[in-house]
């Protein structure tokens, strides 16, 4: 029973919260309303028992994730109101509604699953860390570490890309151009 | 009343659509992005659902990389968008299209 | 060297055409023109050495190419094939002697001997996809030589003639590759070999489709009516050289890929579809002289009558017996000489006048008297004039499509007239009359260099006019068994009464002997 | 005997290259007199084996060579001499050495005269191998080549709008009846298996009756063509534009009898099919009267004579076509040589009133062309059948043979059409050489012909009075090979009632004649006269108005529908589709390039649309099969 | 509690593992230098990524070798998984990245190659399409994917022009769509089945005889939406041609090959179970996207008036042409995809190259894009040489015989013949006569006008250098002498493809 309640209390919460997020005029209210649904979700997945899952939920998303977009928002400037141009909000709903009914009626049929057996069985006892812990290291050691190559490749792309390196183009310069300003920067050096 | 996998499989596909909404409608590149994430968000609770009920770690271990790969998405999506920015002092989509047909 | 002849026939002037780049160009023609004498020479001695009382292939050649997926590298002539060698050969040569002079002559020469190559290898190819191959390129240096030294529409024309081509032997590659499946199920070995999918004998449907696929790639390369349009458009905007080559060779692939791959393969289909395609040949014959007869151009009128001399051949092929078919690879050779020769002589008088159009001539005779005697003479060849090459094959087209339709010959005939009439006339508004437009007044008469082209078409086209056996001999043979092979495969009855068998006479002889003793 | 067969064959050939050789440059007499030698060699060549055929009986048959072999098929270049073959040959190189002749001096000022003795031994050269051929197919050769030659000839003055028109008439309606022949020879050989005419003809008695028609009609068509029979006969009268010498040699004595001699060859069919014969007769008969009913009005002496020939072939048809083979070659012969003198006679009048043709315009001329003059005379008398000249033996033979075989139609037609001969042949004597001189007045100065044209034209006179009288003779001979049948009337009383008869009727329009156009006060007709505005007259001179409806309704209409099938159906039709065809993938591509609108948000639109559409599929298969045995019976209840 | 996990290390199977961590392991190294000595010269990175990319091919041939002797290899907790199919992928990613990297050897100046993380990011995004092709978990297929996106998205925008820019976040938008639809298609696979590991879904499908076949249907339109956006089929394929255009005319040209074969082996993994489980319903949508993908693309293609745009919709046909392969799912079709694949990637990458060769800083007056059609006509006067050359590669694209793609053409259609696509196999047919018209187009702009905009040959080849000179000469040959070496490759090809049971 509980579980039913919080069930439909933090569905209700998220649908919400990220109905807001998609509607909403203001980025401000947005970013808010999707940080709360994060942690909202998280809450599911304490609900559910995956309690390693929530708390990455809620470290990565609600702290590393929307301080990324905090910081953005402010180097925008997306503070003031929105104006969004949007031709045929018909089609949108429209799709998306299609969308959803058309998966829901699929899903409303109960899933044969009943004679599944699990991979990577939960063990009694255990934690869910630990148990999550032991996966990650064996099973999933390849994809941790790619995800980890992942997260460089992100991090160096943000540098590159956000760096002061990328506000003169080579690519718009003329040869000559690049001829001076390697001149410049000799000359600078050496004085 | 028992709350069962087709519970969350539902509101997973709510929010699913949700986020397809945000896709289609925003016309903002950082909201934009905001809906990309509750796409992915929404598929982690079906994971995270799935796993509970059969008992299985795997969709855990998948939410878990989901979540990974929403991080670095942001971080070079924020990376591009920077960019973008320094130039158009703008992150509005529809004035970007100068390649087209 | 005459084991590998057939390769060096196609490969040497390909090769000549690379080392060609390395020449000056106000040496090029002179290259050009020695490296097509020495094709041709070869191509001669190929016939020399050629043994007329063989019916299959000769000189054959085969190396892996794909043995994977049955692709080898198989070439070989019969009598079917080799005189059409010999006639690229030879209108190579003439037609690089005989250029006269334009802009990048050494371009036009590289590309010509590109074409030869081509042009061999589609005929001596023994593979299908080899066969593709050279049927393919071929369409590539023609779309230069359109393109970049045609009139004013040539673009459009160029582009029109490769799509056009192109997209029906691609219907056909996809017949190819049908056969090769049914051998591949039949023997469990992949195989494009021609003479390999002789021996397979297929059910009617099947063959009907395979037909139906090929006849599409065939139809449009000869062009058949309805699929003729682009031909007009590629004769008119193509430069002389371009349009004797299209004349005299290039739509000879289509006829001679009927004979060599439809006929043989699929003989219940080529009978079921007999009169359709006869009925198409006739529309082809008789529409498109029509047509030709009302060009304002004399060019198109010479590139109409090309249709509606392909629709005799296309008849006589159809005619599945050994006179029909003898007399429309006979009327292949004979067609190529004598359009190739008018296409040269149109070309003649566009180097000096640089119109096409009819109405700006008149008078000619007697200006340039020996220009219209050896017009005079192609054109009565090309209406079909006993002892003229021409009249050896439309006789015997006719002749063999008489046994089996004898409404639809008359209908055919009609060739000779209509023929006539647009010849003549084009002859009567270009030659006849009094010269009235000054610019004809000067004139210069055909000077030596076309002679040098002209003169020996005008030999040919009488000497196998009146003496066509060299050539009838080797054909006959091939297609006699041809002809007998059709006969073995057809499975329906119909088939089985149309094709004749030619062993049948020495059968029955044999059965009277018996019933004798 | 065969290296005179080659020479009577070859020697034309030479003659023709030989003069080719100069054919574009200027006059050089020596062609004309190396290609007169040269067909006189021919002429030699052919008496001696006229000899020898009389004498011996025996044939000279040779095969040159292979022409075609394929298949069952075998065409050699075979040549035969007999007694039909030997009699054309004699009366083509007897007329073409005395036109030779002629010509040297008729041509002499022309710019073509190399060009012209060219043309003509080729001419000659065909004509010989249409005759000595010993198949259908070298027949054809011949028939082919005389018609390329007439073509040539016809427009040698190219330079004139009508000439070549002409030459091209006449080439298109003779290639109209040449597919009727070809179809015949096709017949000839999917049914007997051969061309050569005695193995063919050996066959023929064995296939079907139908079969046998069909041959007949096929191959009597090409006849109909090249003999210019009705309705293929408009381009006779309009092949008058080509030389005078031409006029007599091709289109008088030689290649238009070519469709006579082709019906004698083929004396074995057509007397298998007596139907087709008759036919033949009929039209032939049809023909004689109606040639010689244009021929009463028209004011162009070579078309006069030119109609006169149509007749006079339309006899021999009906003699052929009667069964009476000999006769119609006989007729044949003779005809050739009045035909021919009348003709060269004709060019002289032409030659001395500078090309004028119209006999009012002329008058008198008697005076000053006395030679040519007898020489015209004699052969109309001859050509209307008086005695003791060659037309009275051959042409009431025909009467005869009609009137025995109790065709009285057709002998009746015959009998008019002599009549009506004798009268426009002298109409045309009287108005040139009797009566007052009109010419002078329209300022032309005639001149007789040269000395040696007239000599030339002598053997023809000669013969065309003594011909005749070797009628039993040549039926002795010719019957060797033909039906011999004899054509006697029954009663001599009756026989000497309709040859005096004949002769009367004859006589009497040649007086009519001359009482008619000798006249003093013959005036240039101007289209004033009651006559001139009569129906009659209108329709004759008009020739019935065929040409006018050839022209007017199968040229014309001809055009037109080349224009439409080249401007609409080519160009508007097929091209157009094949255009729209690939129109249509360009057009899609251009009308939905706008999808790519390079707006983000549209391209996200697109994806989210594309996996809904795949999506709405998915589940629509997903609840199709989900629900299959509900769905099987909804659709079996529908009775699907 | 939870038991100590004892792992041998021979069971690890680490040879699975080393073709990928080579390029990894190059790209560290890249960052490392750069942090000692920044300013170097790019034909150094250039020389070190050929060295690793050639000790990575020296990998995978080690592996190729053991997997002909013991067929496949499951590694590292049988997340690794080498068979043909993977062998296969790696060599065409890994040569045609060796044919790609030289490129950066330009004679102007661009702003990529300036940076060492430009090589550094080349090699990790390797390394992540060698993991994706080289696993049947959807996990590390799903992480590998995207270590490979995001390093491509950068690589685009260090272009650093607006259209680049613009380019890159268009797809790395639709990137973050794709990889919710992959990760929706996933979730509802690992709800049927409770499993992420392709061979896994396809046992549990195969034992329960795909009961619930919506869901099944389901997942497969959000898998196929994903990788149809990476494939770029039709509705999904709207970024590829801004993006193509964005970016450097190599880069676009490299797209056009690596990260496809990457997501066509996915792909093959993917659905090929699903085709042969003989449920209609899969084959008709994948048959709808299929035609959908050849015929429209191709139509598009005909109105561009920029080559590279050309080209790029050009990409898009080809993709939908291959895709049929894995529709038609028979070791016939499979081998032909990857025949294809190589054909194609040299010829592609050799027309790019073109492009790249002649690659303006500033457009002259008239010009309006980088690759104008009319940029080009009449370059045979001018360049005769790049012009041929040029024309030989679109002649190949149009599959005139007997250049390089011909023969892929004719095995994948003769696959459709076998395979009993009847229709499809005419379709693709008429389908490439359609796709010669635009090819053609630039062949007549080259060969049959007249210079309009160019009136000396020096801009056709402003950009080149020897190195890509080379790499043009060695794709020049291979496309015109492609036929020797058809053989070999074919049955090569069919030996891996047959043995790892595809």
């Amino acid at each position: 029973m509980f579980e039913a309640i919080a069930f439909y209390l933090f569905a209700f919460l998220t649908i919400a919260m990220f109905y807001i997020t998609v509607t909403t005029s203001q980025a401000l209210y947005a970013l808010t309303a999707l940080a709360a649904g994060m942690i909202f979700i998280s809450a599911f997945f304490f609900i559910l028992g995956a309690d390693f899952l929530g708390a990455v939920q809620i470290v990565v998303y609600s702290g590393a994730v929307m301080a990324l977009y905090a910081f953005g928002m402010m180097f925008f400037d997306t503070t003031r109101e929105l104006k969004e141009k949007n031709g045929n909000k018909l089609l949108v709903t429209g799709l998306a509604t299609v969308a959803a009914v058309l998966i829901v009626v699929i899903f409303a049929a109960p899933i044969v699953g009943d004679n599944i057996t699990a991979l990577y069985p939960m063990t009694e006892g255990a934690g869910n860390t630990q148990e999550i812990g032991i996966v990650l290291f064996t099973k999933y050691l390849v994809p941790f570490e790619l995800a980890a190559v992942m997260l460089l490749v992100a991090m160096v792309s943000g540098i590159v890309l956000a760096g002061k390196k990328m506000d003169l183009s080579l690519t718009l310069m003329s040869d000559a151009e690049i001829r001076d300003m390697k001149k410049e920067k000799k000359k600078k050096v050496l004085s | 009343m028992e709350i069962g996998l087709n519970h969350y499989l539902v509101l997973s596909t709510i929010l699913f659509s949700i986020g397809l909404v945000g896709v289609m409608r925003r016309k903002n590149l950082l909201m934009l992005f905001f809906a990309t994430e509750i796409l992915l968000n929404s598929v982690n609770i079906a994971f995270a659902a799935i796993s509970h009920y059969y008992g299985d770690l795997t969709g855990q271990m998948f939410a878990f990389f989901v979540i990974a790969i929403a991080a670095s998405e942001v971080a070079v999506g924020l990376g591009l968008l920077v960019v973008w920015h320094k130039r158009h002092n703008a992150i509005d989509l529809d004035l970007m299209s100068t390649m087209k047909g | 060297m005459l084991d590998n002849i057939l390769s060096i026939l196609i490969f040497f002037p390909a090769l000549a055409a690379i080392f060609g780049f390395a020449v000056h160009k106000d040496s090029m023609r002179a290259y050009g023109v020695s490296v097509s004498f020495i094709e041709f020479t070869l191509a001669l001695m190929l016939w020399f050495s050629f043994d007329s009382n063989v019916s299959g292939m000769q000189f054959m050649e085969q190396l892996p190419l794909v043995p994977a997926f049955g692709i080898n590298y198989i070439l070989g002539v019969d009598g079917i094939s080799l005189f059409i060698v010999i006639l690229a050969a030879f209108f190579t040569m003439i037609g690089i002697a005989s250029l006269s002079d334009t802009k990048d002559v050494k371009n036009m020469i590289i590309t010509l001997l590109f074409l030869q190559m081509t042009m061999v290898g589609v005929f001596v190819a023994l593979d299908a996809i080899v066969f593709y191959v050279f049927w393919e390129l071929s369409l590539v240096p023609m779309l230069y030589l359109i393109g970049a030294w045609g009139g004013p529409l040539r673009i459009y024309a160029s582009v029109k003639f490769f799509l056009y081509t192109f997209t029906g032997s691609l219907v056909m590659l996809v017949g190819m590759l049908f056969m090769a499946y049914f051998y591949f199920q039949a023997t469990g070995v992949w195989s494009f070999a021609i003479l390999d999918w002789y021996r397979l004998i297929l059910p009617e449907t099947f063959q009907l489709w395979l037909f139906a696929a090929f006849f599409f790639g065939f139809a449009i390369k000869v062009p058949m009516f309805p699929f003729h349009t682009w031909l007009p458009y590629a004769h008119g905007q193509a430069p002389t050289i371009g349009s004797v080559i299209l004349a005299a060779i290039l739509l000879k692939m289509g006829t001679y890929a009927f004979i060599r791959f439809s006929l043989p393969m699929f003989p219940d289909a080529a009978v079921f579809f007999m009169f359709p395609i006869a009925i198409i040949a006739i529309i082809m014959i008789v529409y498109t002289a029509m047509v030709a007869y009302a060009q304002e151009d004399v060019k198109q009128v010479v590139a109409y009558s090309s249709v509606s001399h392909m629709g005799v051949i296309i008849l006589g092929t159809f005619a599945l017996n050994v006179e029909g078919i003898t007399g429309s690879i006979f009327l292949m050779i004979a067609h190529g000489v004598v359009s190739g020769a008018l296409f040269l002589l149109v070309g003649v008088i566009y180097d000096r006048r640089h119109t096409k159009m009819m109405s700006e001539f008149g008078g000619l005779a007697s200006v340039m008297p020996r220009f219209a005697t050896i017009f005079g003479i192609m054109m009565m060849a090309s209406v079909g004039l006993p002892l003229t090459i021409n009249f050896v094959g439309e006789f015997l087209s006719l002749l063999g499509f008489y046994q089996q339709s004898h409404i639809l010959t008359l209908l055919a005939g009609i060739a000779i007239i209509v023929g006539a009439i647009y010849m003549l006339a084009a002859y009567k508004k270009m030659f006849f009359g009094e010269v009235t437009n000054e610019k004809n007044r000067n004139l210069p008469d055909v000077n030596k260099r076309e002679l040098i082209a002209l003169v020996p078409l005008v030999i040919i086209t009488v000497w196998l006019g009146i003496y066509p056996k060299p050539l009838l001999g080797p054909i006959n043979n091939s297609v006699e068994s041809v002809v007998q092979l059709m006969h073995d495969k057809a499975i329906t009855e119909e088939a089985k009464a149309r094709i004749p068998n030619l062993i049948e006479g020495i059968e029955i002889t044999k059965t009277t002997d018996t019933e004798a003793q | 005997m065969e290296i005179l067969l080659y020479t009577a064959l070859f020697s034309p050939l030479v003659g023709s290259l030989f003069a080719a050789l100069f054919g574009a440059s200027p006059k050089t007499l020596i062609t004309g007199i190396v290609t007169s030698a040269l067909l006189g060699v021919s002429l030699i060549a052919s008496t001696i084996l006229l000899v020898h055929v009389i004498t011996t009986g025996q044939f000279v048959q040779v095969e040159l060579m292979t022409w075609m072999a394929t298949g069952d098929l075998y065409i050699p270049f075979g040549f035969i001499v007999d007694q039909i073959s030997v009699t054309m040959m004699m009366v083509v190189t007897l007329v073409s050495t005395v036109v030779h002749v002629y010509a040297i001096g008729y041509m002499d000022h022309d710019k073509g005269f190399n060009r012209f003795f060219s043309w003509l031994s080729a001419f000659v050269f065909s004509m010989m191998i249409l005759v000595m051929s010993d198949n259908f197919a070298g027949l054809f050769i011949g028939w082919e080549g005389v018609g390329l030659c007439s073509w040539g000839l016809i427009g040698f003055w190219y330079h004139k709008e009508s000439a070549t028109w002409a030459a091209n008439e006449a080439f298109i309606m003779n290639r109209i009846a040449d597919l009727g022949m070809l179809i015949g020879i096709f017949l000839v050989y999917w049914n007997t298996g051969t061309l050569q005419y005695h193995e063919a003809f050996a066959v023929m008695p064995d296939l079907d009756n139908a079969t046998l028609t069909w041959m007949g009609i096929f191959l009597f068509i090409g006849a109909m063509g090249k003999s210019a029979q009705f309705p293929l006969h408009t381009w006779l009268a309009d092949a008058m534009e080509g030389p005078t010498p031409v006029s007599a040699l091709i289109h008088a004595a030689t290649m238009v009898t070519a469709g006579v001699y082709l019906v004698v060859r083929s004396n074995e069919l057509y007397t298998l099919i007596p139907n087709v014969g008759l036919f033949i007769a009929s039209l032939g008969a049809f023909v004689a009267i109606f040639a010689a009913s244009m021929a009463l009005v028209n004011r162009d002496i070579k078309r006069v004579i030119a109609y006169s020939t149509l007749s006079q072939l339309g006899y021999m048809f009906a003699a052929a076509g009667l069964g009476a083979y000999w006769v119609a070659l006989f007729h044949l012969m003779a005809h050739a040589f009045f035909k021919a003198l009348l003709f060269l006679g004709g060019g002289n009048v032409m030659h001395a009133m500078n090309s004028e043709l119209d006999p009012f315009k002329m008058g008198g001329l008697g005076k000053t062309m006395k030679g040519t003059m007898i020489l015209m005379t004699l052969a109309s008398v001859a050509l209307a059948g008086i005695f003791p000249l060659a037309g009275f033996f051959s042409k009431d033979l025909i009467l005869e043979v009609a009137f025995v075989d109790h065709h009285f139609i057709i002998y009746g037609v015959l009998l008019l059409t002599a009549g009506l001969t004798a009268f426009y042949s002298f109409r045309i004597i009287a108005l040139i050489f009797h009566g007052e001189d009109r010419h002078t007045s329209l300022g032309f100065h005639p001149h007789e012909a040269y000395k040696f044209m007239l000599i030339a034209m002598t053997p023809l006179l000669i013969l065309a009075i003594i011909a005749g009288s070797f009628k039993s003779t040549y039926f002795e001979y010719v019957t060797m090979l033909l039906p011999g049948t004899e054509y006697h009337v029954h009663s001599a009383a009756t026989y000497w009632i309709m040859t005096i008869g004949t002769q009367l009727f004859v006589i009497l329009s040649i007086a009519f004649a001359y009482k008619k156009y000798m006249c003093k006060d013959i005036k240039v007709p101007d289209g004033t006269s009651a006559m001139e505005n009569s129906f009659k007259y209108k329709l004759l001179i008009n020739q019935y108005y065929i040409p006018h409806f050839y022209n007017e309704y199968l040229v014309k209409s001809y055009r037109a529908l080349s224009t439409i099938f080249w401007k609409q159906v080519d160009q508007k039709i097929i091209d157009a589709s094949v255009d729209g065809i690939a129109n249509i993938f360009y057009k899609t591509g251009k009308n939905t390039r706008t999808m790519q609108s390079g707006n983000l948000s549209t391209m996200l639109k697109w994806m989210v649309a594309g996996t809904v559409v795949l999506l709405s599929l998915a589940v629509v298969f997903g609840l199709a099969v989900r629900h299959s045995d509900e769905i099987k019976t909804i659709l079996s209840g529908l009775g699907v | 509690m939870l038991e100590p996990v004892n792992v041998s290390l021979e069971s690890l199977n680490l040879m699975t593992l080393a073709p990928m961590l080579i390029p990894i392991i190059g790209a560290l190294l890249i960052l490392v230098i750069d942090i000692f000595k920044s300013g170097l010269d790019k034909s150094l990175f250039v020389m070190i990524s050929i060295l690793f990319l050639l000790i990575d091919l020296g990998a995978i041939v080690e592996t190729a070798g053991i997997f002909t002797e013991n067929g496949t290899m499951m590694g590292v907790f049988d997340v690794m998984l080498i068979d043909g199919l993977a062998i296969l992928a790696q060599l065409i990613i890994v040569v045609a990245s060796l044919l790609f990297i030289p490129l950066a050897l330009t004679h102007k100046h661009f702003h990529e190659f300036a940076y060492p993380e430009f090589f550094a990011l080349f090699l990790f995004m390797l390394g992540g399409f060698q993991f994706m092709v080289a696993t049947d978990n959807l996990i590390l297929i799903f992480v590998g994917l995207e270590t490979a996106s995001l390093a491509l998205y950068t690589l685009i925008a260090m272009h650093n022009r607006d259209k680049s820019f613009e380019a890159a976040i268009k797809y790395f938008t639709m990137g973050a769509l794709s990889a919710g639809f992959f990760s929706f298609g996933s979730m509802v696979f690992y709800a049927l089945t409770g499993s992420i590991e392709i061979n896994q879904i396809a046992a549990v499908l195969g034992a329960n005889g795909f009961a619930d076949m919506g869901f099944v249907l389901v997942g497969v339109v959000f898998v196929l939406a994903a990788l149809g956006f990476k494939l770029s089929l039709v509705p999904f394929h709207t970024w590829a041609p801004d993006v193509y255009e964005g970016s450097s005319a190599s880069l676009a040209g490299f797209m056009s090959i690596v990260p496809k074969i990457a997501v066509f082996i996915v792909a093959m993994r993917m659905f090929e179970f699903l085709i042969h489980s003989g449920v209609v319903w899969l084959e008709v949508i994948l048959y709808i996207v299929v035609v959908v993908t050849m015929t429209m693309a191709n139509m598009w293609a005909l109105v561009q008036t920029d080559v590279k745009r050309m080209l790029a919709y050009s990409s898009i046909t080809h993709a939908g042409f291959v895709m049929a392969a894995i529709l038609i799912g028979t070791t016939q079709s499979n081998s032909a995809l990857f025949l294809y694949w190589i054909l194609f990637s040299f010829i592609n990458l050799g027309a790019f190259s073109m492009l790249w060769i002649s690659r303006q800083k500033h457009l002259p007056y008239h010009q309006y894009t980088d690759h104008s059609f009319e940029k080009f006509a009449g370059m045979i006067q001018t360049s005769p040489v790049a012009a041929t050359i040029m024309g030989v590669f679109m002649l190949s694209l149009a599959g005139i015989p007997p250049f390089a793609l011909f023969w892929g053409k004719i095995y994948l259609i003769s696959s459709a013949v076998t395979g009993g696509y009847t229709v499809l196999a005419f379709i693709m047919a008429l389908n490439s006569a359609v796709g010669a018209y635009y090819y053609l187009k630039l062949v007549v702009y080259m060969f049959m006008k007249e210079p309009v905009i160019n009136k000396d040959g020096h801009v056709f080849v402003a950009n080149a250098t020897t190195p890509l000179k080379t790499i043009i000469g060695f794709a020049a040959v291979g496309t015109i002498f492609a036929f020797l070496a058809v053989n070999p490759v074919l049955e090569f090809i069919t030996a891996l493809v047959y043995k790892s049971g595809y």
